[in-house]
Order: structure tokens, then sequence, then C-alpha cells
């Protein structure tokens, strides 16, 4: 088993690599892109192997190759993994269909392997600079994947999701300098990194931090906490999710709000100090977290493309993990149950999200409903299923994260859990609403597609309603296989379905109360109509200042270097005459009358200096 | 056989003396054997002398038996032999080079006619030239020298009135004036020296306290008389028009060998027989040169004839050689080597560099006809050989390394700045930006293809190579410079008192 | 006033002199002269040496010097006066002209022997 | 290990293995175009091996030494060692490449002879420069270095060339004088001018005149930084690319501006040595120029149209990484900097090869034209973005590997500073090259705006284009890649900081 295990281990990095290396050469194309979609499937296996024997713990070193790469394989990667690899494989599977005669499809499915092999080589990634390497692979492999359309919707939102991309790898390598700094080049995830967090923080008394680096220790959590923010998307280091999600081709969104935002989740459960407490960050977190749930619901209810939506709901659902995430920094005792609830929240969210964006492209490509009301009411099932899931209904994987989130929270207790229980009850309300209004924009856009992407060609829509339904069926799944998952990782053993059912019921309940009412009174819904907000909120007004700033500065540079050019030639021209003149005087030093008084003030000379 | 050195210090005066005579007869093969004659009992005489003078130091010999006290003698050391070697190296190069530079002159027509009489003067003048400069760097009294001085300073004049054009006339006319008046003026000095020292020879009269008044004058009078020889710096209008006016091998002959005559008699004089004379003088010296450095170079980068434009660069160079003298003799007293290495290096890597960049440019002006730096255009493609000899000359002069103007720059320098002299040191970095300043001009007219030349004449390979071989030798100066140096320390101490 | 001091003050009177001549008299044939008047006046100092052996001889070595100095200086005098007939005959005034153009010697100099 | 070669005259072969095929083709006709190529390729190769073969030595512990008396006091002297090695080995391979690249680039173009013979006397320069044992060799090639490229650069012989090369030749030979100046100023001060490890001053005489040594190190800074085109004196660079492309690439990558930097390791380790240099505060000036220039750089490439202007900045910025990494005490930021000497060589190297070949065949030469570029030439465009990710310091490739542990021991060294240019210089990077990239890919083209000369048989060009471009590419990657086993860039320049030979 282990054997295999670790064969596994190297073929689940190795197969998408492979894949990607062998794409540019001509001959070998053609097949690597056939095998693209499948890329994921060791991986797939590997998270099988891993659930059903959690005791196989492979690991892989190469020494030899970039710095010392190391993989692994432990609980919460093996949870990961499992999400990871599922949404890959699904997606793979989506795309070769929805691709089917895409011009640029041998580009998509390049970028498509080589940000798989980023996004598994960081789940499987067992030290830091492993885990950064893949980090920015996928990062940057994936701007291929969000401006695949290549209009200039898609060329903006990449703009701004590389430019943000960015920012967060910047903030990202300069907390790992400190960390290298600290405890070398080489920090295997646990022991190793927690041993560079506290030599970084020092004890005081017992041993200073580096030399240079005192009091750097926050600064430095603070810049891992905001890099990988970017990437989950936390406000207002969202701005390029709600752009960047919907223009991309719909397997590529799912894949990038299903998996690639918890990257951004994974660094910070992999990198930040769980022993030490960080209180000042952690409410900041806390906070940030809290606000960005209710956030992304009131600026996902004005958007009206169904994707826009989903991104929406997305940054919001990752407010819920920062909150998670806060609580670990903020209480290291409390950090084993708020971890296993935001690894179950992480997966849950990852699997319904995955399910609905597909969902967008299956019906986007249906045929017109009027003539297969079969396909329409699977859709509507289809759809309903991971909505309600995302809403935290009874039954489903979302009510199953969501208390255990809670339990966390009730764990930390204090004055924490008392503002925060009630403020996220309402913001799951906010959820249901929000997924209400993203039924209601999917239904107007049903068969939108139908003409231009000719799904039917391609043996009917079965190429993309398979891999959805499986995502839809493992979401339904979710709860139980979850449980078997997570006792490895040390939280409380999985609560039972029955015994919050009241508290799961209660938000779903007041969303739906709320949208009917809206939607049965025509002057408020025709009221909310009027207010648009453009996807990427803030970032609207941030481009307008910058494109003031912009232009005078240049102007004046360039008035500056034209007046030097032109003093220097004027300033070249009148020593070149005036050495002219020169030039042209000196054989008169030959003349008669000159020459005469020359010598004799040279012989005067000589015999003052001689005297 | 077993010669006397001293022998071959005689075949050195007296070989080109007769080899000259012969070369009067004027036909081609009277020429090319007097000029063989010339080269070889130069060489040989070189030859004999190194090898002697770094066995045994330097020599002595008293001719016709007037020794000391009067000493009328051949004196030979290592800067005698340092600069017989330069004249060998050069003028064999040089003599190669005229043979084709000045066409064929078989008929007796064209030998009489004004164009063949360059072809036929050439070679004589230039062998009494040569005879004469071998007799200044061998002769160990003072009024020999005034006598070969004279032979040198009529030979110069009219070869440089070989080209019968007007310009080339007026200047020799005044070349000519100069250096006889300069003579006069050694001359006067060496009658006071006379009548205060009683004696002729440079290693008596260094035996001598020279101080009071007379002997000052003395050496002003000379030094006055050898600076205007040697055109430094008020005094150095006459050269550039003489020495562009030249046939290109008299122009090598005359900024290469000539002016290095006068500056010989100089060094001896300050040297060896002054021991140094006064600091004031030396500064006064050194001034003037580092004048002429700035003032020559910024006269070569106006000029757009080109033969004008290397001899200015003559003039900046020759600045060179008088900077070497407020720092042979540092201010708190002793003796810097590095100075005098560097200087005669500087010397020597100059004469070779120069006479290899008149050479050069003659082949150029041979081609288009023309003595016009904007007329040798496109001249690097049709001769690329002549080009890289101009350019490495170029550069040797400059001081860029590997040269041997590098190593003459190199030891100047470090003269410079172990006495603290900064102001020398910067002179010295400066002047070479300054050559290479107009170098360069030359060079990117020669690489400009834009406009073709319109008239462009065969060159004769024997001239390429001449002035090529020549800009090698530039070049080895500067990776084997321990032996000529070495030669310069065997020559017996320095300075003899 | 030895006569030495006599001798001597008349020599450099002839010298100076002389160089007067060359430097302001434009004419070549002035300048030639001068130049053999300055010799005179060398000559003349030498001849005043005074006696080096014994008081009764006069020195043999300068009047040596000073017959070396005539010949050299008759040679130099014919070759200055043949040259100077050049450059009258060349630019028929017999002066050393200022007035070459400088920067554009290009023109009437073909810069070697041929022509 | 089979036993080593001691012939301690292997550097002079290595120098002479470029410089006998350089003047011999400059004795050889336009048309005789085989000969020329195979003496080129011969020279090239037998470098690479005579290199191969000094690695293994020194690899093993040998030392190579050749020394020749110019003057007493004075000598030509090549030492191979552990430092040289690392240069020269870059210089051998590139060379090997670009001589291939060459030969496709200037296929029927004029004055091929002229080119490829100045080709290889430059890189004649380079190797002796490596491999100079002490200054007053050093300055020789340096010096040789200038003038073996001046030629290359006015190639084209058009007014600009001429007027670029006027311009480079100011700069240089203003700072050759410099250099001369300060060597032999540096002789009189410490009566040597042989390189040593950890320098030939005493901490001692050094504090007893800081003024007149800190003077000292300034013209010889003077005299380096030119060439290394720190901020206010990297003009030249810029203006120089009106030289072909495989010019450019070799001036740009390897031979001169690698010369500069070499000269500055060379100034602060080998001749004042780092800790003296801290002391006199004449390394912090270094580091502080270089971090400056670093931003300088990348600010002027933002607004760049031509590409190849757009790389020489990128270079300019570049090259200070290697100043600023050898300016800092400790053993990771010194290995960082002089691992950077190769990296970027590598890199820059595949980013002018690009911007040739696609000048050449397409006249691309203006980003703006570059609009869907990479259908056309797909292996070329990955080239690029391979070496531009590389530049921006995205892992795996070469660059990250340089940053890291460049900033990691600016940390160590206590200069958080540094921290911030660091990454404020990696997103300049990406502001640059990035939306090369993205147009490159994915805005539409419009093959008008394209001369196309046409495909070759197997490549999107002339194969003597594109293997060399896709081979420094992969260089690049690999050398990131495999950053780990000893004999990686990054391993050799480890053993240098750990022998302490630098």
């Amino acid at each position: 088993m282990a054997g295999l295990a670790t064969t596994l281990l190297a073929l689940a990095v190795g197969a998408p690599v492979v894949l990607a290396m062998a794409w540019p050469f001509h001959p070998l194309r053609p097949l690597a892109v056939r095998l693209s979609p499948w890329a994921a499937a060791p991986a797939l296996l590997l998270a099988l192997v891993h659930l059903v024997d959690p005791a196989a713990a492979p690991s892989l070193e190469a020494p030899g190759l970039f710095l010392g790469l190391q993989l692994g394989l432990d609980p919460l990667g093996g949870a990961f993994l499992l999400l990871t690899a599922l949404l890959w494989v699904a997606a793979g599977a989506y795309a070769w269909w929805y691709h089917a005669d895409d011009p640029h499809r041998d580009g998509f499915f390049g970028l498509f392997v080589l940000t798989m092999a980023g996004n598994l080589g960081l789940v499987l990634a067992a030290d830091v600079l492993t885990f950064y390497l893949c980090f920015a692979a996928m990062t940057f492999a994936a701007y291929g994947l969000v401006v695949h359309k290549r209009d200039g919707e898609a060329l903006r939102a990449g703009r701004i999701y590389i430019i943000l991309a960015l920012v967060g790898e910047v903030a990202i390598l300069s907390a790992l300098f400190a960390l290298g700094t600290a405890g070398g080049s080489l920090l295997a995830f646990g022991p190793e990194v927690a041993e560079a967090w506290s030599r970084l923080a020092g004890e005081p008394g017992v041993f200073p931090p580096p030399e240079g680096l005192e009091g750097a220790y926050p600064w430095v959590t603070g810049l891992l906490v905001g890099g990988f923010a970017v990437k989950a998307g936390l406000a207002p280091l969202h701005l390029w999710l709600p752009l960047a999600h919907p223009v991309a081709p719909t397997a590529a969104s799912a894949l990038l709000s299903g998996v690639m935002i918890k990257a951004g989740l994974m660094g910070w459960l992999r990198m930040l100090p769980y022993d030490l407490a960080v209180p000042g960050l952690a409410t900041v977190v806390i906070i940030t977290g809290a606000a960005t749930a209710f956030y992304g619901v009131l600026m996902g209810l004005a958007q009206d493309d169904p994707k826009t939506v989903l991104a929406y709901s997305s940054v919001s659902q990752m407010g819920y993990m920062a909150v998670g995430v806060g609580v670990i920094l903020l209480a290291p005792e409390v950090a084993p149950l708020a971890l296993t609830a935001v690894a179950f929240y992480a997966l849950h969210h990852g699997v319904a999200k995955g399910a609905l964006f597909l969902s967008v492209g299956v019906g986007s490509r249906l045929p017109r409903p009027s003539h297969h009301r079969g396909w329409l009411w699977t859709l509507r099932l289809g759809v309903a299923v991971p909505a309600l899931a995302l809403a935290g209904a009874p039954f489903t994987s979302g009510a199953f994260a969501k208390s255990s989130l809670k339990d966390a929270l009730s764990e930390l207790g204090g004055p924490w859990y008392a503002v925060l229980d009630p403020l996220l009850l309402v913001a799951a309300a906010g959820t249901t609403l929000l997924l209400v209004r993203f039924v209601v924009t999917l239904e107007t856009r049903i068969g939108g597609g139908a003409q231009e992407g000719s799904a039917a060609s391609a043996g009917g829509p079965w190429g993309l309603v398979l891999p959805w339904m499986t995502l839809v069926a493992a979401g339904l799944l979710a709860p139980w296989w979850l449980a078997t998952a997570f006792p490895p990782l040390g939280g409380a053993a999985a609560p039972s379905l029955l015994q919050d059912l009241l508290p799961a019921l209660l938000p779903v309940l007041m969303g739906v109360a709320l949208a009917w009412a809206i939607i049965r009174r025509p002057k408020v819904l025709g009221s909310l109509r009027g207010l648009r907000i453009p996807a990427g909120d803030l970032l609207v007004l941030l481009e307008a200042l910058l494109r003031r700033l912009r232009l005078p500065g240049r102007s004046l540079a360039n008035q500056a270097g034209w007046a030097l050019r032109r003093g220097s030639l004027r300033l070249q021209d009148a020593v070149q005459a005036w050495l002219d003149t020169l030039a042209r005087r000196d054989p008169r030093l030959m003349q008669s009358p000159l020459l005469g008084s020359i010598l004799l003030a040279l012989a005067l000379l000589l015999a003052v200096a001689l005297w | 056989m077993i010669l006397d050195p001293i022998h071959w210090a005689a075949l050195g005066v007296m070989g080109p003396l007769l080899a000259g005579l012969v070369a009067m007869e004027g036909r081609p093969r009277a020429i090319r054997l007097g000029l063989l004659a010339g080269i070889g009992s130069s060489v040989a005489a070189t030859a004999g002398l190194w090898v002697a003078v770094s066995l045994d130091g330097p020599l002595r010999h008293p001719l016709g038996g007037w020794g000391i006290p009067l000493g009328i003698e051949l004196y030979a050391d290592g800067l005698s032999v340092l600069m017989l070697a330069m004249t060998a190296l050069v003028g064999t190069a040089v003599s190669l080079y005229s043979t084709a530079y000045f066409g064929d002159i078989s008929q007796r027509s064209v030998r009489d006619s004004p164009a063949g009489r360059g072809a036929r003067f050439f070679a004589p003048l230039w062998l009494f030239l040569w005879g004469s400069l071998n007799g200044i760097y061998l002769s160990g009294d003072i009024f020999n020298l005034y006598v070969l001085l004279e032979i040198m300073g009529l030979s110069a004049a009219a070869m440089v009135t070989l080209a019968v054009t007007s310009q080339a006339t007026v200047a020799g006319m005044r070349y000519l004036v100069i250096s006889l008046v300069g003579s006069m003026f050694f001359l006067l000095g060496v009658a006071l020296l006379y009548i205060v020292g009683g004696s002729l020879s440079m290693e008596r009269l260094a035996t001598l306290d020279l101080a009071g008044p007379l002997p000052a004058i003395a050496l002003g009078l000379m030094t006055l008389g050898m600076a205007a020889k040697t055109a430094l710096f008020p005094i150095h209008g006459w050269l550039p028009p003489a020495h562009a006016a030249a046939p290109a091998p008299g122009s090598a002959i005359l900024s290469a060998l000539v002016v290095k005559g006068s500056f010989y008699i100089i060094v001896r004089l300050w040297v060896h027989v002054f021991g140094g004379g006064a600091r004031e003088g030396l500064l006064v010296l050194g001034i003037l040169g580092g004048i002429a450095v700035i003032w020559g170079s910024i006269m070569a980068l106006r000029q757009l004839s080109l033969k004008r434009l290397i001899a200015y660069s003559t003039v900046a160079q020759l600045g060179y050689l008088f900077i070497m003298f407020p720092l042979l003799f540092p201010a708190g007293g002793g003796w810097s080597p590095d100075a005098w290495s560097g200087g005669l290096y500087h010397a020597l890597s100059h004469a070779v560099a120069k006479a290899a960049m008149f050479l050069a440019a003659g082949s150029m002006t041979y081609a288009v006809a023309r003595d016009d730096i904007r007329a040798i255009s496109g001249v690097a493609h049709r001769l690329p050989m002549t080009f890289f000899a101009f350019g490495l000359g170029g550069l040797s002069l400059a001081g860029i390394p590997p040269s041997g103007g590098f190593v003459a720059k190199w030891l100047l320098l470090r003269s410079a700045v172990e006495q603290g002299g900064w102001g020398w040191a910067v002179l010295i970095t400066v002047g070479g930006l300054l050559t290479l300043a107009y170098v360069l001009m030359v060079l990117r007219y020669a690489v400009d293809q834009t406009e073709e030349p319109e008239a462009f004449r065969e060159v004769p390979r024997r001239m390429e190579w001449a002035a090529m071989s020549l800009a090698l030798i530039a070049l080895l100066l500067g990776v084997r410079a321990a032996e000529p140096l070495s030669l310069l320390e065997a020559g017996g101490i320095v300075p003899w008192r | 006033m030895t006569p030495l001091a006599l001798y001597t003050a008349a020599g450099v009177g002839l010298f100076a002199a002389g160089l007067w001549g060359v430097v302001t008299r434009a004419h070549l044939f002035w300048k030639v002269l001068g130049i053999n008047i300055m010799g005179g006046g060398i000559f003349l100092i030498l001849l005043a040496a005074p006696p080096r052996l014994d008081p009764l001889h006069a020195d043999p070595v300068p009047q040596a010097m000073v017959l070396t100095g005539i010949v050299v200086a008759v040679a130099a005098t014919a070759v200055a006066l043949g040259m100077a007939l050049r450059v009258a005959a060349r630019t028929g005034r017999p002066f050393l002209d200022e007035d070459v153009p400088n920067r554009s010697a290009g023109e009437d100099d073909p810069g070697s022997g041929r022509e | 290990m089979t036993p080593v070669l001691d012939w301690e005259f292997l550097p002079l072969l290595v120098v002479l293995s470029s410089f006998v095929p350089g003047v011999w083709i400059m004795f050889l006709r336009e048309e005789q175009e085989a000969l020329r190529s195979s003496l080129n390729l011969i020279g090239a190769v037998a470098k690479v091996v005579l290199v191969g073969l000094m690695l293994r030595g020194v690899g093993a512990g040998a030392v190579y030494e050749w020394r020749l008396q110019v003057l007493p006091g004075l000598e030509l002297s090549l030492i191979g060692d552990a430092l040289a090695l690392l240069f020269v080995t870059l210089s051998a391979v590139l060379w090997l490449v670009t001589t291939v690249y060459a030969i496709g680039y200037l296929k029927d173009s004029p004055n091929r002879t002229r080119f490829f013979s100045f080709f290889s006397l430059c890189v004649t320069a380079t190797t002796g420069l490596a491999m100079a044992g002490d200054l007053f060799t050093f300055v020789i090639f340096y010096e040789a270095l200038t003038w073996a490229t001046y030629p290359l650069v006015v190639h084209r012989g058009t007014p600009e060339a001429i007027q670029a090369g006027r311009l480079y030749l100011i700069y240089t030979l203003t700072a050759g004088a410099a250099l001369v100046l300060g060597a032999v100023w540096f002789q009189v001060e410490a009566g040597t001018v042989a390189f040593a490890p950890g320098g030939v001053l005493e901490m001692a005489a050094v504090e007893e005149a800081p003024v007149r040594f800190f003077s000292l190190f300034l013209v010889l800074l003077a005299g380096v930084a030119v060439k290394a085109s720190f901020f206010p004196v990297h003009g030249w660079l810029p203006i120089a690319m009106v030289a072909p492309a495989p010019v450019s690439a070799l001036l740009h990558a390897v031979a001169v501006v690698k010369a500069g930097a070499f000269g500055v390791v060379r100034l602060l380790h080998s001749l004042f040595g780092i800790e003296v240099a801290w002391e006199m505060g004449a390394a912090g000036l270094v580091a502080g120029l270089a971090a400056f220039t670093i931003i300088y750089g990348s600010i002027r490439a933002l607004v760049q149209d031509d590409l190849k202007r757009l790389l020489a900045f990128s270079t300019v910025s570049q090259l200070s990484y290697i100043a600023l990494g050898v300016a800092f005490l400790t053993p990771m930021a010194q290995t960082g900097g002089l691992v950077h000497l190769v990296h970027q060589g590598i890199m820059k190297i595949t980013l002018f090869f690009c911007a040739g070949v696609l000048s050449e065949t397409l006249q691309v030469k203006k980003v703006s034209q570059m609009a869907g570029v990479a259908r056309r030439m797909p292996l070329t465009m990955l080239a690029f973005t391979v070496a531009a990710l590389g530049m921006i310091g995205i892992p795996p490739i070469a660059g990250f590997l340089s940053k890291w542990y460049l900033g990691v021991g600016a940390l160590d060294a206590g200069a958080v500073w540094v921290i911030p240019v660091l990454l404020a210089s990696s997103l300049l990077n990406a502001a640059y090259f990035l939306p090369v990239i993205r147009t490159a890919y994915f805005d539409d083209p419009d093959p008008e705006g394209w001369d196309d000369k046409g495909r070759s048989r197997w490549f999107e060009a002339d194969w003597r284009l594109v293997v060399p471009t896709v081979v420094t590419a992969l260089l690049a990657l690999a050398s990131g890649l495999f950053g780990g086993i000893p004999w990686s860039p990054l391993g050799w320049a480890e053993l240098i900081v750990d022998r302490s030979i630098l």
C-alpha cells in the first residue's frame, strides 16, 4: 500500500508536469492534449487510497531539484487533495466537451495542465519553497485560463488578476525571506516552520530575533496573511475575483472558485504559526472575514450575470473560512477544532461551488427549454442540491460545515462567540438570498449559448452533464464521507446532523422568505433593479483615480529631457567654434615678430629658472 | 672574427653615410643597394653594440687620439643603443616602404622630372640623415653633436621639400631656418661650456662643478636651441606644415626619428651632464610639455588634413617626453627610475607607432590621391591592413593596452603618483583620452561607407606590410618590455653624477 | 676689461644682431645672412677662449672648432640660399608666407611625391 | 575520479582557442563562408572542451596558473580558479550558442568576416579578463574588450550606429583611463596589483588614511562602473542597441556588462577585501548604488516600446543584483550575487535571441508589433516567456534562486531595506515583461505588419536562430530546476564561497 501510495504521489504531480513539458513539442502535442483532461486521475486515486487507508502517508524528497523539493501527504493535505483532484478531473472532462470545437482548445489544455500541476503540487508540497513554487506556477498559468476568451473584458480581468496576484506573491515572498533567514531555505511544514516562527518571534530573555529583524514578527505574519488573502479573495483584496471568475471558461471558473482560491486558505493553514497566538492580527482577520461574508452577499445581489453572482458568493464564503483562520490565530488551544472546521468548509464549498459553476455552463449549452423539459428539470434539480448545500440547509454538507465552524466558535466562547454567531447566521440568510438571485439570473440564461456553443453536436450535452452530476452527487454524499475522512485531522467527532436541525434550517427559511417577499413586490424589485454595481466594485473607482494621476508626470519629464539635450548641443557648437579659431591662429605662432618674442620669453624663462 | 666593439659604432655612423653616397648615383639599383647597405650597417651596428653594452657597460673610443680631457670621442651606453635600435627598427621599415612608395623611376626622363626628383633624392637624404642620427646617439662630445645636428637639419629640411608643392617648399624653408637658428644657439652653448669647463667631452663636463651663471646660460641656450628643433610647445608651429608636406616616408622619419635626435641631446645635457640642473628648469620643461600635450591634441582634433593631424599629434606626444623631466628628479631629491624608463620607452614606442601611422596615412592618401580625412571614407574596407596599422599605431600612442605606449604611460603614471604629482598624473591620463579622440576621428571616417572615393589607386603590398609590421611591433612592445628596459639600466649608472 | 670679456661681449652682440635679423626680416636672404652673423659671433667667442695648456700657445681646439664651424656654415648657407631661391621660384616671393590655409590642406596638396 | 590534467598553460589555451580563429578570420575573404564558420565553431567547441577540462580539475581542487613577465613587478597572469571559471564557463558556453545564432542571423549580410573576427576577439578578451590574476592583466583585457566590441556595435555602419559607437567609446574609454590611473595608484599604495582572496589591503593601513583609500576606491569604481552600467553612467547601454541582435546578446549577457560586474567583484573582494571595504564604507556605497540602479533601470524600462531598448534597461537593472549581492558580507548574499552573474546571462541572452528572431524573421522590433506573434513563433515566444518570468523571479526559473539567496543573505546581514528593493524590482519587471507576453499570446495578430521571411523545414524560422534560443531557455529553466545539484551554477557559486576564494 505504501509503495503504491508513493508511486501515486510521484504520478500525481508528475503526470501534469510531464504533459505540460510535452505540450510545446509539435509532434507530442495532440497526445498531450488528449490526455490532459485526465491528468488529475492519479491524484484522485491517491486521494482515494488515502481515504481508504489514512495511515498511508507517502513522502518524496528530491534534494537535487530546485532547492530541494519535498512532497508528502498528511491528513490536511489528504483532505484538500480529495477536493482538488475531484474537481480537476470533473472540470477536465467537462472542458474536453465544452471546448470540443474551440480553436484555442490546445492552448487551453496546455495551460490547464500547467495550472493543475501547480495546484496539485501545492496541495502535496511538504516544505515552504515547494509550496511557493507550485503556488506561483498555478497563479501564472491560471492567467492564461482567465483571459482565454481574449476579448477586452477578459484581458481587463486578466490584468487585474495578475496585478493583484503579483502583489500577493511579493507579500508572501517577503515573508518567506524572513522565515528563510530565521530557519534556512529548507523548511518542512510542521515542526520546522514552527521552529522558524519561534526563532523569528524571539524569546524575551532567552534568545533575540535575528539581527535586523527585531519586531518583524507581526509584520511577517501580516504579510503572509495578506499575501494569501489575495488568492483567497478576502475583501478588499477580492477585486480580481468577481472579474476573473465569470470571464474564464466555465470549467476554469469552477476550478478558480472551487479549488484555486482554496490555495490561499491552504497557505494560511500550512504556514501560519498556530502555536503562537497573534491576537492583533487574528482580530483583524476575523473582522475582515466577517465583513467579507456580508460584503460579498451585498455586492453579489447587485449583479445579474449568474457567474458573477457565484463569484461574489465565493467571496462571502471565503469570509467564513477566514473567520475560522482568525480563530486559529487567536487561540492556539482551539486550533485543532477550528482547523477541522475550516477544512470541512473548504471541501464543502469547493464541491458545491464547482457544481454550481458547471451548471451555468450546462444551462447555457442546453437546447431551447421549450422542447427539452427533461433537461430543464434535471438542471433545476442539479442546481438546487449544491445551492441548498451552500445555504447550509439541513442534511447537507453545508449544514455540516457551518455547525462545525460554530462549534469552534463556541469553543472559543467569550464576546467573539456572542457577536459572531448571530452575525454569521444573518450572513447565511444572505447567502440563501444570493443563491435565489443566482437561480433567477440563471433561468434567464438557459439555452443562451446553445447556438454558438453547439454542445449538441458533441453527442448531446452528456459530456457536460456527467462531470457536473458527479460533483452534485459528491456534494450530496459529502456529509457522509467527510465524517469518515476527518478524524485523523484531530477535530471533534463529526457532529450529528439532527442536533442542529433548527439552526441550520433557520437561515435558509429567512433567506427564502426574504426573497419571496421581494419577488412578490414588483415595486421593490424595480427599485432594486435601479442599483447596478459593476463587477469589481471598488476597482472602478481605483482605475478612474489612476487615470487621473498618470498623464502630467510624463510630459514634464519629457520637456526637461528636451531642454537638457538642446542645451548640451548649443554648448558643443560653441566649444567647437572656439577651438576652430584657435586652430586657425596656431600657425601664426611662427610669424616673425611673435616668434621673436616667444624666443625671448623662453630665454628669460629658462634664465630665471636656471639661475 | 673578433672586433673591438667600438668598431660597431664606427660602422653605425659611417655605413649609412657611405651608403648615401652610393644612392646619390640615382638609378634604382644604386638606390636599392644603398638602402640595403644602410639597413645592414645600422642593424649590424645596433646588434653588436647591444650585445657589447649589455655585456660590459658603456663603451668609449677617442677618435684620432683626441681623448680626455679634450674628448672628441665615440660613446655608447644603454640609452644610445636604445635610440640606435629605435632608428634601425623604424628606418628599416621606412626604407622598404619608400622603395614601393615612389613608384618606378627606371627611365632617366622620369628621374629628372620634378616628380621623379623626390624618388631620386629621398634615399640619399635619408641615408645621410640616418648616419647623422646614429652619430648623434654615439658621439661623446658636444661639438660633434653640433656638426651632426647640422647634417641632420640640412638633410631633414631638404627631405621636406622633396614634395614639389609651394607649401612643401615654404614649410621646408621655415624648418631649415628654425633648425639652423637652433644649431646656432646650441653652438653658442658649446662655446660657453668649453670656456668654462675646458673640455668637450660630456663625461668630463659631468665631473666638473658647473655652478655659476655661465654654465647655466650655456644650458639654457642649448636647451632653447634643441627645444626649437624638437618643436616644444610655443616653438612647435613649424612642425605640422613641414611634416605634413613631406612625402609619407619622409614624414614618418621626421616625426618618428629626427625630433628624437634633438630630444636625446636635451636628455643627455639635463640628466647626464648637468645631473638634473635646477629643479625650476625641469619644471619649466615639464609644464611646456604639459601644455604641448593638451594644445597639440586639440589642434590635431581640428585638422581636416590627415597628415597635418598626425603631425600635430607628434607635437602632443613630444610633450609627454618633456613631462618626464620634472618626474625624473623628485622634489625631495633622489631619482625616479620609473620616470626614466617610462619617458624613454615612450620615445621608443612613439617612434614606432608614429611611423606606422604616417606610413599608413601615406598609403591612404596614396590610394585616394588626397590628403583629406573626409576623402578616406571606405578605406577600412579597401585597405583593411593599412586601416589596422593606423588603428593599432594610434591606440599604442594613446596608451591602450597591450602596447608600448601603455607600458610607458603606466611607468610615467606610477612615478607621478609615487611623488604625489597628481597634476602630472591627470595630465597624462587626459592626454591619452585626447589622443584617442583624434585617432578615432580618423578611424570613424575610414569606416564610413556612405560615400565611395571617386579615384582609388591600388596600394603596393609592401607599403601595407611595412606599416602593419611597425604597428605589430608597437603592440609587441607592450608585451615584452623587460628586455629594452633592462638595456637602459645596463648602460652604466644613471645619472653620471 | 679682459680680452675674453670683450670678445665675448662682442660675440654675444653679433649673435643677438644676427638673431634680430633672422626674426624681424621677412626676406629670406636677410634671414640666411642673419644666421651667418650669429655663427660669426660664436666663432669670435671661441677664438677668444683662454689658452688652456700654457699661456704662450693658443688653444688649438677652439680653432679647430671654428674651422669646422665655418665649413659647416658654408654648406648650410649654400643649401639655405638654394632653397630660398626655390621658394622664390615656387611662390613668386622670397618670403615665408603665413597664409597657408590651415583647415583645407587637402585641396592643393597631393601629400605624396607624385604630381 | 580520473586524474586531473595539470597543464598550467590551460588558461592560455582557453584564451587562444578564440584568439587564433579571430585573427585568422580577419585575413579571410568575404566569400570564404564555410572556412569562416567552421573556424568559429571549432574554436567555440574547443573552448568549451578546454573549459570542461579545467572545470573538472578545479572541481577536484586544482588551480591553473600561467604567467608572463612584462616588466619587473608587472606580469600577465592567467589564473583558472573556481571564481574565474564561473565566468569563463558562462562565456564559453554562451559563445558557442551565440556563434551558431550569429551564423544564422547574419547569413548573406555584408562584412561578416570583420564581424566574426571581432566576435571571437570579444570572447577572447572576456575569458582573459575572467581569468586575469592581477589588476594589470585585468586592465589589459578590459580595454581590449572595448576595442573588440566597438566594431561590433558599429557593424551596421549606419549613422546612428556610428553615433552609438561614438558614445559607447566615450563612456568606456574614459572609464578605462580611470581604471588605469586607479590601477597604478593601487600599485603604489599596496605595492602589488595581484588579486588575492580576501583582498590585499591591511585594515590598519586603510584606517590611517581613509580619505585617500576611499578616493582610490572611487577611481577604480568609476573604471568598472561604466561597463557594469551603474546608474549615472549607464547611458551607453540602451543606445548600443543598434548593434545586431547577437552582439546585443553578447554585450548584455556575457561580455561587456559582465566584465564590469566581475570587475566590481574583483574590486570588492580581491583588491580591497570585503571586510575592509565595509569598514571604509565602500561596499555600502556600492550596495546603495546598485539598489538605486535596480529600481531606476526597471522604471526606465517601463515606458519603452522598442523591444531591445526595453531589454537593455532591464539589463541595467538586473545587472546590479550582482554588485548588490557581492557587496554584502554574508555568504548567502555573495552566492546570490555570483550566481546571478550566470543566471542573468542565460536569461538575458535568451531574451535577446528572441528579439533577434523576431526582428530577423518578421521584422518585428517593437512591442506594439508583437500582437499574437506567439501563434507564428510558438517556440520563440515560449523561450521568451520562460526567460522573462525568470527575470521577474518566478520559481523554478533561475532568476528566483538568485533573488532568494540575495534576499535571505541581505536579511542575514541585517539589511532589511534590500527586501523592498528586490520585491519592487520584481513587480516592475513584471510590469514591463508581462504585457509583452500577454500581447504576444492573447492579442489578435495582424500579419500585414510583419515582413515574414517564412519558416524553415523543421522550425518556425531558421534553425540556427531557433535552436540556440530554445537551448538557452532550457538552460535557464534547468539551472533553476536543478539548482540543488553541485554542478549547477548555484552549486558552483556556493563552492566558490565555501572555498572562500572570493
